[in-house]
């Protein structure tokens, strides 16, 4: 029985972790850009949570009907009037931009918000309900369904509009897109703020779920970077799956010893084949994800 | 021996000499040693992260892996075993080392993005492990135990000390065999492969040699703080500096970090005035200079230098 | 009887200090159907691309009927009605063939036309109907060319300008692909220009063309004009 | 006369490409000692991948490569550079950062073994052979086109090969320009260097080599003497296309 609540407990834990390794997916598979700062959109993110639902007196969980907008403003004007710009320098250089700015964007955090750790509870936060036998918790199973629902939604916008397609045919192409009548400046500006938007959804979770810092970023990063790794490039079907994983991970490490087994796993993982598992396998045929 | 080779190899010498006149005769105040200590310490740092990144394309987000292993053999070395705080230095090398070449078998065969992210994640994971290990003092971290503990003179001393033989070290490296191939891969890494350039073999050497220059200069800034904590020793923060230093002086040439070093220790003593903001300032500066002038101070120098050769060669 | 659609006033396109296109002027007729031959490195794909507005022009004058579209960039060079078909189709491979046509109606003014547009390449390529759910990726060469002929179609150009059609592809399928471009050209009187290496092919379908080398226009003339022999003196000098 | 020569390369059914594509798909021939070899071919036909191929910037999927013997298909580039291949690239690729003294020198140190005194030497004879030795001290980057494709040419002597592949040596030269760098390969050919050479001028190639190879879809279609090769039906049919009566 133990086992069982293992491995549901990995699981509610997984769609969290799902959704932050998305927002960098997006970044990596469609602008082809490694975004060092996405660590501190998460961050951001929570800290927007937090202060609207003490500003408003709200329900932690409708920030996001607020949050969202303004993080994916955010993104698509930073990548429009900065990131653009410096990836026309190539690769490095965006990727050291990126590099500033979430240095700037952590210690800006540190300056308005102090070191200090944050959390936000509810009264729901610690209510458990008894489902044959498992204990299943509230706040668990509400943000596993958010984050299955962000992700459904960005699946349908990828695969229904316009300007989903057009995303999509410019990570494919960014020239024959481009020749299709596509802005890639645009598109490209879109997608950074879809990966913004995700942000602020795993920053509402960040902040029910766990205490953090303004300084706790690079975790989240690191956090994406170990969900993209295994789930592959863009691949939303494998985000969820290797968010799982990443889940029973961490249930199965506990405190100690999760994060260091997902750090040494994707090291060895990295060594292997710097691809992703998911895609290889589907290509042997082997796996039925 | 060319002229400008001359002229290069004097100015250092004089400089050089000028420093250890000065720590000789003891005309500075222990307050400049203290800002050269820094400074001579991060332009070594600096140098190493340039040899990485601007010449053979191994952009490490994750040298701090080796300050951090060599401050907490000094103060494993000062305070369990009790032994000389130099010894220790020795240790921290040795175990650098040994861990560069473990690592570069991993790392050597990435490219690019994953290269980065995976010295990050080697740092990261080194910073948890040490975190959770009580032989370490687990998150508290350990104090140096050195007696009598050395004075800023003293550190000064070892960080000019190190500083000279990091710039020894590089710029005879450049000037070898092997310093020719790497200046040819920072310029086209297939056309070199295409000329004979071994680039694994050469990728291998830079990547230790930066490894132990960095402990060494990491055990003498945990010296110079006294204490080291995981959230300390491998912190971003160091490669943060060394992203910086380089992007400010320039990648791919000696001066680059040296003047960005100045730069940076400058910088961040006048920032300091301001609490909180020194790393933001530092990262709007850093990102305006990749995106308007991404030759960094001295690469833009030279430019303009060499247009204004042109200019008057044609004047005349 | 009909006026210019394309005007190209003395284009140079440098890469550095490479003169890639130097000094190429051509009047394209509404409803013609013209050629732009040459060898590789004659040129001819550096000015199509720069007309696209993939590269950048260094001089001269691009004007698509009484604009001036010089300096264009790609997404509004289809806006304006001017679309290029690179070398080799390149398909958006991960998508399927129904979503590579749907993008191809991605700017404004071609979206309430996508159905019928649709039906259009449907009846003209009937097998990629057959594989429209298919990722374009899977598909043979000739049908991925069909599908970036199909993507241009969608969006209502005024001029279609074609690189290369039959590089790589059996004959058989350069075949039909031409005889299908023939009938595009016909049917909605589209503006046509292919770039080709295939001097006999291309001067016997097309109205008027350009020869070019080393950059420059060296011949043009339609197909009476242009005589094999003045053609193999320009290019193997015998 | 050359049938009685040794075979420098034997290039046998070998594929290779980049990722999913296949660009090289069988291709086989034999390149005497002392010849000079001519490759041409229309646009994709896979010239300059088999370039990269025999130097090993591109992986072998199927078939091999010996050289002088020893098969070479698996070595790393620079490991073949030191059994004597050399080449140049199409858009030349200096190292523009260094002195032209210092390119070739890296050809002469790494390439050839030389230590770094002797290879300064013969780097500046390479750059004197080729006409660039009063410009030795010069950046690389600072150099126009012409003297760029000189440099590619010096730097692959700098290696001391035993076979050398020019790629487009003359591609995006004016007329005048392309006459001197002729002129520079001839010379080479006087020193018994064996030569892989592609270039589209097929006028010039007629002329200058000893061979002709006609290449498409990846494969080798016609190899022989040049007259023989360009007076073929099949390259007429691929430069010009089918005769077609409409």
């Amino acid at each position: 029985m133990y086992i069982v609540q293992v491995l549901i407990n990995g699981i509610l834990l997984g769609g969290i972790y799902a959704v932050i390794g998305l927002g960098m997916s997006l970044i990596l598979g469609i602008v082809k850009l490694t975004n060092l700062a996405h660590g501190e959109y998460v961050i951001v993110g929570a800290f927007a949570s937090t202060v609207l639902s003490e500003m408003l007196g709200i329900d932690p969980l409708l920030t996001v009907f607020i949050s969202i907008p303004l993080m994916f403003i955010f993104g698509y004007l930073l990548q429009r009037i900065l990131i653009n710009h410096s990836m026309k320098r190539g690769a490095e250089p965006a990727l050291l931009v990126t590099f500033g700015f979430s240095i700037i964007l952590k210690d800006a955090m540190l300056l308005k918000f102090s070191p200090d750790a944050r959390h936000i509870s509810t009264d729901y936060s610690n209510n458990v309900v008894n489902v044959f036998g498992m204990d299943i918790s509230i706040l668990n199973g509400l943000l596993l369904f958010i984050s299955i629902i962000v992700i459904l939604l960005l699946t349908l916008f990828l695969d229904k509009t316009y300007m989903g397609k057009a995303i999509r045919a410019t990570a494919d192409d960014a020239e024959a897109a481009a020749l299709s009548g596509i802005n890639v400046d645009k598109a490209f500006a879109v997608a950074m703020g879809l990966a913004t938007a995700t942000a602020a959804v795993s920053g509402l979770c960040v902040s029910m779920k766990w205490t953090f810092y303004p300084t706790s970023g690079g975790r989240y990063l690191l956090v994406a970077f170990v969900v993209v790794v295994i789930g592959g490039l863009g691949d939303i079907k494998g985000t969820l799956v290797a968010g799982i994983l990443f889940g029973l991970m961490q249930v199965i490490g506990g405190a100690n010893y999760g994060l260091l087994i997902s750090y040494i796993f994707l090291i060895l993982f990295l060594v292997v084949q710097p691809k992703n598992l998911l895609g290889r396998l589907k290509n042997k045929g082997g796996a039925r994800v | 021996m060319s002229k400008k080779t001359l002229i290069y190899l004097v100015v250092y010498a004089t400089l050089g000499l000028f420093f250890i006149a000065m720590a000789l005769t003891g005309a500075l105040s222990s307050n400049v040693m203290r800002y050269l200590v820094q400074i001579f310490l991060y332009i070594s740092i600096g140098e190493v992260w340039n040899l990485l990144s601007g010449y053979a394309g191994m952009t490490s987000l994750g040298q701090q892996a080796f300050i951090g292993l060599a401050g907490y053999s000094v103060a494993m070395a000062t305070t369990v075993y009790k032994i000389h705080f130099g010894l220790g230095i020795l240790i921290g090398v040795g175990i650098s080392a040994i861990v560069a070449t473990v690592l570069a078998f991993l790392l050597l065969r990435m490219r690019g993005m994953y290269f980065s992210i995976t010295t990050w994640v080697v740092a990261e994971a080194l910073g948890t492990f040490f975190l959770s290990w009580g032989y370490v003092g687990k998150g508290a971290g350990m104090t140096m135990n050195i007696t009598p503990y050395p004075r800023v003179d003293a550190l000064y001393n070892m960080s000019l000390a190190i500083c000279l033989v990091t710039l020894a070290v590089v710029y005879i490296l450049l000037r070898s065999k092997i310093g020719l191939g790497l200046t040819a891969m920072r310029d086209n890494i297939s056309a070199a492969a295409s000329l004979g350039v071994d680039i694994g073999r050469t990728r291998f050497l830079v990547y230790l040699v930066s490894a132990v220059i960095t402990a060494v200069a990491g055990a003498i800034f945990c010296i110079n703080k006294g204490t080291i904590y995981p959230d300390s020793g491998f912190s971003i923060g160091w490669t943060i500096s060394m992203v910086f230093i380089c992007i400010i002086g320039g990648v791919g040439t000696i001066e680059g970090p040296v003047v960005g070093a100045v730069i940076y220790v400058l910088l961040q003593e006048f920032l300091a005035h301001y609490p909180g903001w020194s790393n933001i300032i530092l990262g709007i500066i850093a990102i305006l200079i990749i995106i308007y002038m991404p030759d960094g101070i001295v690469g833009t120098i030279k430019k303009k230098w060499i247009a204004l050769n042109r200019k008057t060669e044609k004047a005349a | 009887m009909s006026k210019d659609i394309l005007k190209l006033e003395n284009i140079k396109v440098k890469y550095g200090d490479f003169v890639a296109v130097d000094g190429v002027t051509m009047n394209v007729k509404e409803g013609h159907m013209v050629s732009v031959i040459g060898l590789n490195g004659s040129g001819k794909t550096s000015l199509m691309n720069a007309v696209a507005g993939l590269t950048k022009i260094s001089e001269g004058k691009v004007y698509l009927g009484d604009e001036d579209v010089t300096g264009y960039s790609s997404h509004k060079m289809v806006s304006a009605g001017l679309s290029l078909v690179p070398q080799g189709g390149h398909c958006f491979n991960r998508m399927t063939v129904l979503d590579n046509l749907i993008v191809g109606s991605y700017k404004k003014s071609a979206r309430a036309d996508k159905q019928k547009n649709l039906e259009k390449v449907f009846e003209l390529f009937p097998v990629l109907a057959e594989k429209k759910d298919m990722a374009a990726g899977s598909l043979s060469g000739g049908q991925r060319q069909m599908v970036a002929i199909g993507r241009a179609l969608m969006s209502n150009p005024k001029i279609i300008l074609f690189d290369e059609l039959s590089l790589g592809l059996a004959p058989v399928v350069v075949k039909d692909i031409y005889a299908t471009i023939k009938k595009i050209n016909e049917i909605d009187n589209t503006t046509i220009v292919l770039i080709e290496q295939d001097t006999r092919r291309a001067i016997a379908t097309t109205d008027y063309s350009y020869i070019m080398l080393k950059g420059k226009v060296l011949l043009e003339g339609d197909a009476t004009d242009l005589s094999d022999e003045d053609i193999k003196k320009a290019y193997f000098g015998i | 006369m050359q049938q009685t020569a040794n075979k420098v390369l034997k290039v046998k059914n070998v594929c290779s490409g980049y990722e999913r594509i296949r660009i090289l798909n069988g291709l086989s021939f034999d390149v005497y000692e002392g010849e000079v070899l001519g490759v041409i071919g229309p646009n994709g036909c896979g010239k300059t991948t088999m370039l990269n191929t025999l130097v090993g910037l591109i992986r072998i999927d199927e078939g091999k490569i010996e050289f002088n013997g020893k098969e070479v298909s698996k070595l790393p580039p620079f490991a073949r550079c030191g059994l004597g291949i050399g080449r140049t690239f199409q858009v030349p690729r200096p190292f523009v950062g260094m002195s032209l003294l210092d390119n070739v020198l890296v050809a002469s140190v790494h390439g050839a073994g030389h230590s770094i005194k002797d290879g300064e030497k013969i780097a500046q004879e390479c750059l004197d052979r080729v006409g660039l030795g009063d410009k030795a001290k010069l950046k690389a980057g600072e150099l126009t086109l012409l003297d760029r494709k000189k440099l590619e040419i010096a730097r692959a002597l700098g290696t001391e090969p035993k076979l050398l592949l020019l790629d487009e040596v003359a591609a995006g030269l004016t007329e005048l320009e392309v006459t001197e760098v002729m002129k520079l390969v001839e010379e080479l050919k006087k020193e018994n260097l064996t030569i892989i050479w592609i270039e589209h001028i097929i006028e010039t190639m007629v002329n200058a080599t000893d061979r002709l190879m006609c290449m498409a879809e990846g494969k080798n279609v016609i190899i022989g003497k040049p007259e023989e090769v360009v007076a073929s039906p099949i390259v007429e049919e691929l430069y010009l296309g089918v005769q077609e009566d409409e």
